[in-house]
This record gives C-alpha cells, structure tokens and sequence, in this order.
C-alpha cells in the first residue's frame, strides 16, 4: 500500500495496465513528453516510448476515431479528452462509431477503449472546464461510463475498465484529483495523502464495472452520489446529523440498481444530488428507476439537487455548485413526515 | 479600425451545375489528358515533386483500347480477365439486387453502376490482411476478394442468413477475415479509423496497411480533415482513397469541391503525395492503387487518391437523378463504360471476344440468380424469415448487462 | 385553409416566413435545387433565389457553424440537418455555441436560428436512419426543443421557432410525414389529406412554443406523449378501450409543467412514451418530474414504454418500435388496482 | 488480394521538437527570408500563381530598422507611433493582469507576449463595423480599438463592472461594437462562425467582412476544416488567420503540422490565396491583413494568413514552459521581439527616441495603474464584489422560462 493521490493512482492504473499488457497505449493532447495538464500520463512516455504514449493534434475527433480505428486492429487505447467539455469534437465518432461497432458487425470487430477525461466543476473553470456530460453517455447503448470518487476506486476501476472489451468513458472529477474535495470551498482539503481511501496498491488490481459501494451505512434516507458530491454527501450528513446512507455509484452505465433499490427499500427516502444540469441529467434516470421500482416504499417523492439548467459560470461558481446547504436543505426536507 | 466606407456590396457566390434537367450536357471544353502521357514517379518521390499529379488524370487505356504509357503493364491477361468478370459481377449483382429491392425483397439498396473499376481494382492491390474502411459503393472489394455471393445477398435481404443479423440496412456489409471493414450509415466516420487502424499496424510493426474510403461529397466532413491531420504527422501506412463521381446525391461536386481545383489537391496541405487517376480505367486504378500501397508498405507513409468517375444511376434506390440532372448526362461522362472499356482492351489485345464476353454474361447471371435463389431460401426482409428479435439485444456489449436481460424479457425473446 | 401533409405544411411555413422577413434564409444538404430528400424545401429556392436557399457541402458542423454565424449577423437562419442521427458531427457548434452565446456575451451576441432534422424510426432506417435524439437537446441549457405530431402544429410551431429570438431545435417525426401512423405497420396509413389536422391555415400564423395540448381528454390514466407516439397512443386507447387521457408535449424545453402536473393530479396514474432509447431518454425527465410534483396523486409508478437500449435495428424495426401493443400492456398494468 | 508477405517491418514516426529543457536551441538553419524581398501581387491575383507566398515569410522590417520592399510603406509615423503604443499597452496590461492573478485577484490570465503585433496590427486594418472572431490572444484588436481599459479589467477580475457578469473566465472577452465576437474557451468553434457571418453579409449586400483566428495547434479542430470548405464554396469575404506561435501548450508546432511544410499551405488544397507573414513585424502584419481585407472587401473571396510568431511566455497562468522547452528557446527565436522592433525602425527614421519610448513606457503604465485602481474599486474575484447569483439565470434565453424562474427561486435570488 502507498498513500497515493487521485492523479497518481490514474497514472499508476496506466502504468500497471501498460506494463501488463503492451497493446495498451496512452495518447492526447499534452500527454507525452508533458505527462498531461493534470499530470496523469507522467513518465508513462519515458517508461515505454514515444510509440506507445505520446502527444496528438488537437482533434478529438481525431483523438477518438483514431482510437477507434486501433481497437479494431486488436490495440487497447486508453486516451485523454484534457477537459470533458471538449469531447463534442468527437462526440460523433463515440456514440456513431465506438458505441455500435460490436453491434453492426455482429462482434466482427470490437472497440476496446478507455476515454479518460476531467469533469466537473469547483476549480473557477468557467463553463468550457467544469461540464459534467454524464448523461451524454449513459443515453448511449454500447457505452460504459465509470465515475470513481477516491484514488483507490479510480485505479481499480481504471484497470478493469482497460481490460474491458467494450469501450468505456471513464470521467474524472477533477476537484477530487487531490483530495476529497467536500464542497466546502473556504476551508482546506484533506490530502489524498493523509486519507484513508488515498491508500492504494502500488500493482495491479481491478474493481468491478457495474458495482455500487455503500459509502456509508445509514437508516433514514438514501443519497444516491457519484464522483465529487459522494464527498458533499458525507459533509452533509455530518452537518445535518442526519442517519443518512450514502451509495456512490461508481459505474453509472450499466448501473448497480439492486443495490439502489435495496437501499431505497430499506430507508424508504431518497435524494440524488450531481453536478450535471438538472433536466436530464442522470439524477432524472436514477429518479425515474427509483420511483418505478420502489414506488411502494417511498414515503416522499424522490429529490434532485443538482447544478441550475444554466451554462456554469465563472464569478457565481459556489451558488452553482450543489453543495452542503443545498443538499442538506433537501435532505431535510426530505425527512419531512 | 477606419471608418471608411465607400465600398461595393458583397454577393454571395453560390456554385452551380453547368447543366440541369432539360438541358444538354457538353463536355467537349473538359480536358482529358491523353493515355500514357502521365509519368510514373519512384515511390518515394517528395510529395512536393509531384505536385501536378493533383491536377492532372492519369490513364491508361486509349480510346483504341490499347494500354499506353507508365503506369501499364502491371497486370497480364489472365488477372485481367478476372478483372473484368469482377466488374461484371458487380454490376449483374447490383441490378438484380436493384429489382429485389423493387420487389420488396427489401428496403433500400444502392448500386455502383459506371464506378465498378474502383473497387475491384483496388482490391486486387492489398495483401491478405490489410484491411478497408470502405463507403456503401465499393462491394468490389468483396467480389475481387470472392467474398461469397450468398452472403452479401443475405445481408441485402436482412434475413436468417444475414452474417449482421438483420441489424444494419441493405449494403452495409462487414467482412473481417476479407479486409472489409463494417460499414457505417455516417459518412467519413471510417476514414479517420482507417488511419488509426495503419497507426496501430505502425505501432505494432506489423506490415499490414490500410485503406480509406470517401465520396466527394464526404470530403467536407470533418472526419476527413482529422484523417489528412493524422496520416501527415505520424506518417501513417495508409492510402487515402476518394471517389469523385461528381454527384452527392443531388448535389454535384462544386459544391463541395469550391475552389480546390480537385479533391486531391486537398492532399497537397498536408505534405500528402496526391494523385488523380481516371477510375474508370481498370489498368490505371490499379496501377495508382498499387503505387499507393507500395508507398504505404514501405513507411513512406501516407497517399491520397482520387478517382475520377461518374454516379451513371441513382444515389440510391430512393433517388431519381432526372430531378436534378439532365438525362444524357451519364452518356455524355467522357471517361466512357469501365467494363466497355477493359473489354475492348482485351478484345484489341485478342485475349478476349464478344462471343466470350456474352458467354461469360450469362455464366454470371446464372451464378448470380443461383445464389439468389439459395439466399432467398433463407428469407427477405418482407417475408418472416428474418432474424430472431433476441439479436436486437446482443453484442450491444460483449456480455448482456442486467438492464437489456429485462429489456429482453419485456420484449418477449 | 387547405389539406396539406406535414410535408407541405413545413415547406409553406418556410414559405411564409421567408416571404414575412427577408432575413430569414434555408440552407443544407440537398435543399437548394432538389427541395430536399424529404421534399421539406421544395420550391424555395425558385422563388426566393439560390441567395436565401442553397445546398451546403457535407458538413454538418459547417451548415450549423456557419448559421450560428448568419444569426449573430443579423440573420434568421432556418437549417435543415437531413437526418437527426447525422447531427452529431454538430453537436459541438449545438451545445458549445448556438445554446450559450446569448449567455456567455451577457446578450450582446444572439442566435436566432431553427434547426430542422427528421428523426425517429418506422421507415426501415436502420441505425442511421432512426434516432431519436432529443433528450441530447433538452439536457442543454440554452436550447429550445419542438416536436410536432400533425401538420396544422407543424406550420404553427415552426412559424413560431423562426420567430424565436433563441436556437431551437425543430425535430420531425418523419414517419408521419404523410399521415398519422400509429405503430400499426401492416395497415394503411389515412393520408393527412384527408384528415382533419391535415387541414392547415395557408398563410402565416403561429403557435407558442412552450404550451402542450390535449390531444384527448379523459380521466383514467395520462399517457405523455409527443411526435409519433401520440398516435401510437390514441391507437392504443381505442384499441384497449380504456379512458386515458393523451398530453401531446409539443415543446419538450421548455416544458409545459403545469398541463402535464394537472393532467396526472386529476388521473392519478402516468405512462411515458417514446421512441428514444429508455435509460436517460426524455421520459427519464418526465417520470421524475411527475414523481415529484404529483407524488401524492399517483397511484401507481409512472411507467415508461421506450425503445429498448440498443442501436435501432434494420430487420427487427417492429420489435423495436413501441407499437400499441406494448403500450397497451403498460397502461393495462397502471389500471391495476 | 495476394498473400505476398516479405514486407519490412513499419514504424511509427512520432514528430519531436528539436530541443527540450537543457539542450541549446540553435536557429541557425532555419530560413529567414529577407525583408522586402517577396514582391506583392495585385489582390485579384489567381491563388494559383501565388502558391510559393505559403511557403515564404513576407517581412519588412529588416535588421537595420528599416521598411523595405513592395509591402511597406502603407503607414504614416503617426499611425506607427500609435502602433507602438498599443503594442506597449498591450504587454503593460498583460504584465499587471499576469501579476493580478498572482495575487489572487482573478482564477487564470493568458498573456500576448512577443505576439503584440498581430492583433495589434491587424485590427488596423479592418473598417467600423467588420467582425473578428478571435481567440484568447488577440486582446490587441481591442486596444487598437480603444476599448476601455477598465471593461477588460473588469471582465478579467469578474466584478461587479464585467460586462460579460461574471459569467465567462478571464480574457474571454466580448465587445460587439469593436468588432470583437465574444471567444469561446473550445478552440476553432469562431472560426467557422466568422465564415458564416461573412456569408451573412454577402447574403445580405452588405460591405463589411469578418477575420476568423485560430492557433497554430487548433488548426487540426474539424471546425478549421469547416471554414475552408465554407470560405472556398461561397467565395465568403473573409480573412482566415493562423497565428503560428510554435507551441500549443507544451505540444510543439510539429504535432499539428505534420509533413505539411507550413500552415499556410492548407489553404491550397482548397484554391484560396494563402500567404505567410512574419508575425513580429508590425508593417509586414499590417500589409498582409490590408491584402486580405481589400481582397474580401472587394468580393474576391477568402484568404489564409499565417503569422510566424513565437509564444514567449507561458501558455496561460497555469502553465510553465520550462517543463517542456528551454528557457533559452525564446530568446533565440529569430524573428526578434515585436516591440522592438517597431520602436527601432521609428528611431532609425529620426520619428522616436529612447527618451519617448521611455516617457511613453511610463505613461502608459500610469494609465493602467489608473484603470486598474478604477477597476478593483468595482471588485475583484477573490473579494465580495462580484455579479450577484441571479446572472446565473438571465439571458440562457431571452425571455426566462418558468423551470428556470423555479431554480433562481430555489437559489434565494
Ligand atoms: C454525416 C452524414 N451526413 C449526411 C448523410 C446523408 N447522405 C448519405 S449519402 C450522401 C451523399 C454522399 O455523397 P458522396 O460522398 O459524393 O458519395 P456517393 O454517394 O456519391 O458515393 C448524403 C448526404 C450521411 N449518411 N451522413
Ligand atoms: C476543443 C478544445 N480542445 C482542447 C482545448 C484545451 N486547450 C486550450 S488552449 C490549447 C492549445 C492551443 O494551442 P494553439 O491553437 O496553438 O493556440 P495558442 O495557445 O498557441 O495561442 C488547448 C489544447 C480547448 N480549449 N478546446
Ligand atoms: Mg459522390
Ligand atoms: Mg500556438
């Protein structure tokens, strides 16, 4: 075990899975000889070679078709979008293409691939660095999509998301790269360093896909969380006092729903809470699940507290960004008899 | 910034065809370079050298039929014979699918006509295990490489023989293990594959390459910008192939091409050693296309081909190009019949008769409707033998996650 | 008023608004010379001149980018995307421009533009020719989302999203270009000529973006529904006898809550239907908000009748498309007691 | 397909800048024209006779300080002296705003640093009423435009002055009555938009033209594609520039141009004029940019302008360069430093003097010590003075819809 912070457990993920496997290659924008504008490919290219990690133009189209092209060879490409909100470039080659390749050819060719990239807000990125596109993806049959909330979550689901033969984006919240940021923008943030789930094993591991984990056990409501407001979640329920049970996500599609409703069925209340805009976003889906499949053990309707249906601003950041008072306004309600 | 304002107005120039229904096309002020005039360079010629081979057609076949000049000689009578049966397979084929699809046997399908050349040329260039990343018009790649007949008509009918089981529209075939890439609805997406596809050939040092297909039209897509970016800067061994045959459905090729002067010129931006060849001219298209792989094999990365040809018939089975083009146009195309043309060659060479010819016709048809019969043993799209609705829930992913096992009960299969 | 198809009500209401305001324009694939492959433009070009109504090279990012230009001249630019699933190469110029540059430039930049795509399926598309792609419009904040069911609506609204000082996005449920069809594949289709919403206003007139309308009353159970399968779902009343109420949504963004939230309060019971895929489709929005706000009317959960998660088949089309019958055994299922 | 297999091995090539941190760059091999020695071609020129101006660099300024050859001599010392200033202005104002977000005052900058003259110059060239669509280094076009200073510091410390409310990062500007299309943080996406707001004006027999701007890196972005198949279609009267400053991030100029020889050249392909300018030469800027404003203004059409320039600082705030190039990289580059440049042609012309430069150096500090003041009075990002919340919800739409009347309720503003 070596304390690691989220940056290092990504990297290390790469690291393990390229030396595992050497149809594994790294490539993006800034990735190479840079290491990444968030360091996540640090020393990957002088630890295997410009050939199988290295800089690109900036097309993420290019970035993702090429990618496309190589896992239909038989390569495993683990590429970087630098910022999610620069993935529309190639959104067409993901949902058109990556998504549907194994279907349309009947499993002649497959597309194994990681899309890594940076979501989410809270680092004054305006609203070109701070998206959360998540329901993009989860919309899409064919797509995997991965949302790890700690260094050790983030590396074993890196690696199984890599050795996956179906193509998986897999979205970092970049306000937890180094640490369990909490929403609390004015005090500091634990380092990753100093932090329980910033253990990590140094060799290869893997998490499942497709598996939620209780983050923390309670009895009075259920906060459905993914990513950052797994984090926002905790802070919440110190504050509010209340018995809350938090189940971070981690793989948004294909979703753990047994393990949601279970949950559900046993507090019989419900909050789900992202950074996403609100009106589609994937707290609508979870909404809508929870609402069908638990419907007679729900005391209070299902709420959502998420970012406004407004492009993310620059100045107003923190009355954008569902936090602890905004979360915990809800959950109170929410406790309502 | 001056406020100085006396100027004109502005227009917007929108480009035109030169003839429209009811008009009479004359090609006559279109300057066709002679046969053999076009010199063949080395291989690994600087693109900078070449620069006029964008501009110009390279061929082969004169209008005697006799092959002439550099880029000839490649291929003897026996290959092109087989050539020739390819060309004509490809166009029996399609008019017998063509009236399938008038039938009802299924939806939709698109032909090749005065485009077969292209395809089977080229596929005769590539070695075992290169691969295509090809557009809806070059089924030529399959019948050069004697993909079975039963099979492409199976994947037209969408029934329980259909290797895509029943998933993908009419024409858009997939064939792995015949270096065809599985086709998608989306034009150019694949061109960029291809190019990722070479890289990966690269990165792993292996010694197969790929090739790109595009139509003209689909040269303003994005995807083939990222493909030209790509291929240039990592070299990659691939050849980028574009088949202008002047229309995108009802819109001809000034529109896309503005102006470029030629679509392969687009090339030259980007370093990319460029040639324009005639495509209805079997012996040049393979010849260009084997320039183009040697090129490719070789690491000297990548090359940009384009075919000059004519769409003779529709866009596709939903099209009728009388609304949008004078009739005769098609006759008029000055680069003649590609199967017309490898005929009279071998005619004027004596390797070949009409005698041989309307035999070999008749040989083909009969090939072609045997195959039909067995592939419509095993249904069309508007009888009930098509594939089962279970396969709309697999291979969505490699193992069927919870959520589509419901979906799959709910839907009863 | 006249009988006209959807077809002719869409191209009479470009008609109307081109000869109204000389700013509005026409432009993409094949709309120029040809009309079109749908026939939606036919016409324009010869009477307005190939200045106000032009084909367009390939390039669907070009046709949008270009228009987002257009509008911020001065412009009104009504464009044609000749399929939805063809959009995405788009997506960013959609997403990342048309929808925020009102906000970003704080109004001192506008994007008045309509953007014009045939989606959903029943044609034999394949997966190409049969998306439905609408919940990757209304996710976006900025965007404005219309999908008309009838010729009359057609003109009306897209008279009205000309009008309209935002982007928005005009989907057109190809399948009913010529007539109301109502997922009964085998059997003919009344042609809008002969049908009393096919009888449309020749000139210009407009109706507001934003309002739902009835499209049947009744009291047992409240289908919402838009394009298509607001057809699919009178079919399915009559033919399972039941008394349910028809909300034909019209505006998807932004959404006429109220309608919807009165609808469900009077019957208690809710069914969603689209063609879209199911997880994070547009009824993943709906079943959220009616939880929400009618939670202590309902009686039963809020069911959704969608297109499963997969491509759109070619072959299996009619085990795909949610036809009468499986909405038949869902609204069965609400009326449990 | 044969199965001819005794191919050698392939191999990616993988583009390297020549030197990274601790190795000295050494510039000497590389070609530098001569100033005035590319004569200028009338504006009706045919793109085809003037394919070797994209692979030259136009220059006037030589060595000595003086305005040499066919491209000088367009501007009085006046209007040079102004030139200076606001290049001065320019890197003043960078340098205060640089150490601003040291000190917290906003989240980010991104600076101009030897790039001064392109935005500077060019906006000089354009006439009230023209659009550019810039990207986040062209602040010069504002300052030649007089744009208060104050607003650009209030949009840069989002306060309760910004005219853009807080809502967009620093330097993201936007300023329609000075020509300025508000920038978008997603590279290339304006320069398309600026072809279609050519169009626009076409369209609409209007007289005024628009310049798209894109880096060197973003040339590779679909939407750069995009434009020159729109610009060369409809012959749009625009001014398509590429300002080359040799690295985007840390990725050198390599990655993005491949084999293409130089940026400029990716006009060719596409038939539009395409010129190659030295970006640290004032005159030879504006030269070039009054070519392709009179070439548009007059409906010719299109033309590419790459400028050759060099980043000498930091991508933005958040980058350091000496992780990736030498330190030393900037001061060997060869095309000198603009602001030099210009004041040392002025003084070689006896119309400036090391005393005024200094005077006006501290003049200009003086006025935006001064704007500054005036501007934090208003707030700055780190302080309480920012836009209230309820910016959040105005103008997604123009008329604000109920879910979001909701929200702002919701949000207790
Ligand atoms: C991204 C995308 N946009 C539009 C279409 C619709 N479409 C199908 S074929 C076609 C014309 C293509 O013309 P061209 O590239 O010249 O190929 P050709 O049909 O002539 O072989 C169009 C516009 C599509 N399939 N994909
Ligand atoms: C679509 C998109 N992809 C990636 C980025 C991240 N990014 C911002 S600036 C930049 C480098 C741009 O380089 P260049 O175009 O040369 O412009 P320069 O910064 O040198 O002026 C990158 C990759 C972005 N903003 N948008
Ligand atoms: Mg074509
Ligand atoms: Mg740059």
């Amino acid at each position: 075990m070596v304390q690691m912070t989220m940056i290092e457990a990504i990297a290390s993920a790469m690291d393990n899975a390229m030396a595992a496997d050497e149809k594994v290659i790294v490539f993006g924008e800034d990735v190479g000889f840079f290491g990444g504008v968030f360091r996540c490919t640090a020393g990957l290219q002088k630890k295997y070679g410009s050939n199988r990690c290295f800089d690109t133009p900036i097309s993420e189209l290019g970035i993702v078709g090429a990618a496309i092209g190589m896992a239909a060879y038989g390569l495993k490409p683990c590429i970087e979008i630098q910022f999610a909100d620069y993935m529309y470039p190639a959104y067409d080659q993901l949902v058109s293409e990556s998504a549907r390749l194994r279907y349309r050819s009947a499993g002649q060719f497959t597309c194994p691939m990681v899309v890594r990239m940076p979501t989410g807000g809270g680092i004054f990125g305006g609203q070109t660095h701070s998206q959360s596109p998540e329901a993009l993806f989860t919309h899409v049959a064919g797509l995997k999509t991965v949302v790890p909330s700690n260094p050790r979550d983030a590396k074993g689901l890196l690696i199984a998301a890599i050795e996956d033969p179906d193509p998986v984006i897999f979205l970092e919240p970049k306000r937890l790269y180094n640490g369990p940021f909490d929403g609390h923008h004015t005090r500091a943030v634990t380092p990753w360093k100093k932090h329980a789930l910033g253990e990590v094993d140094d060799g290869y591991f893997t998490l499942p896909l497709g598996r939620a984990k209780i983050h923390k056990e309670g009895s009075a409501v259920t906060i459905l969380a993914y990513g950052t407001m797994v984090h926002v979640a905790e802070a919440t329920l110190v504050e509010t006092g209340i018995e809350g049970e938090i189940i971070d996500l981690r793989t948004l599609s294909p979703l753990d729903l047994d393990t949601i409703a279970q949950s559900v069925e046993k507090t019989g209340r419900c909050v789900v809470v992202h950074e996403a805009t609100l009106t589609c976003g994937f707290g609508a889906e979870l909404a809508a699940l929870v609402q069908e499949h638990c419907f007679y053990h729900l005391e209070k309707p299902v709420m959502r507290v998420t970012g406004w249906d407004t492009p993310y601003p620059h100045a107003q950041e923190w009355d954008y960004f569902p936090g602890p008072k905004r979360l915990g306004r809800a959950l109170i309600e929410t406790m309502e008899v | 910034m001056s406020d100085n304002c006396e100027n004109k107005h502005l227009e917007l120039h929108i480009p035109e065809p030169e003839w429209r229904p009811g008009d009479t096309p004359d090609f006559s002020n279109v300057v066709i370079p002679k046969a053999g005039s076009v010199l063949r360079p080395p291989v690994d010629v600087d693109a900078q050298d070449i620069r006029d081979l964008a501009y110009t057609i390279i061929r082969v076949l004169d209008k005697n039929g006799n092959a002439v000049g550099d880029w000839g000689g490649l291929l003897g009578d026996e290959e092109l014979i087989a050539g020739l049966r390819h060309m004509m397979t490809l166009r029996s084929y399609d008019a017998r699918m063509q009236l399938a699809q008038r039938q009802g046997k299924t939806s939709f399908y698109m032909q090749h006509l005065g485009e077969e050349a292209i395809s089977c040329a080229f596929g005769k260039a590539l070695n075992k295990g290169d691969m295509n990343f090809p557009t809806y018009r070059q089924a030529g790649l399959l019948i050069a490489d004697d993909y079975p007949l039963v099979d492409m008509m199976c994947q037209t009918f969408s029934n329980t023989g259909d290797p895509l089981k029943g998933r993908q529209m009419p024409v858009f075939y997939s064939a792995r293990d015949h270096g065809f890439f599985s086709i998608s609805g989306n034009l150019a997406t694949q061109y960029i594959q291809a190019v990722g596809w070479a890289m990966a050939s690269a990165i792993s040092h292996d010694t197969k390459i790929a090739a790109a297909w595009v139509g003209d039209g689909a040269t303003a897509e994005n995807d083939f910008h990222a493909a030209l970016v790509f291929a240039s800067t990592y070299r990659a061994p691939v050849v980028l192939n574009v088949v202008n045959n002047q229309w995108a459905i009802s819109t001809f090729q000034g529109v896309a091409l503005g102006e470029s002067g030629t679509f392969a010129a687009r090339g030259h931006g980007f370093g990319i050693p460029s040639l324009r060849v005639d495509g209805n001219d079997y012996l040049a298209v393979y010849a260009v296309a084997k320039w183009a792989v040697e090129r490719a094999r070789a690491n000297l990365g990548p090359t940009l081909v384009e075919y000059v040809t004519y769409r003779a018939g529709g866009h596709s089975t939903s099209d009728d190009p009388a609304a949008y083009r004078p009739k005769s146009e098609s006759e008029q195309w000055p680069l003649g019949d590609p199967v017309l043309r490898l005929k009279n060659h071998l005619i004027t060479k004596g390797a070949w008769s009409e005698e041989r010819h309307e035999q070999a016709e008749a040989e083909i048809l009969e090939i072609i409707m045997t195959a039909q019969k067995q592939a419509e043993s095993l249904g069309t799209l508007n009888g009930d033998k098509i594939p089962s609705a279970h396969n709309i829930f697999e291979d969505v992913y490699a193992r069927m996650p919870a959520h589509l096992r419901r979906q799959r009960q709910q839907c009863g299969v």
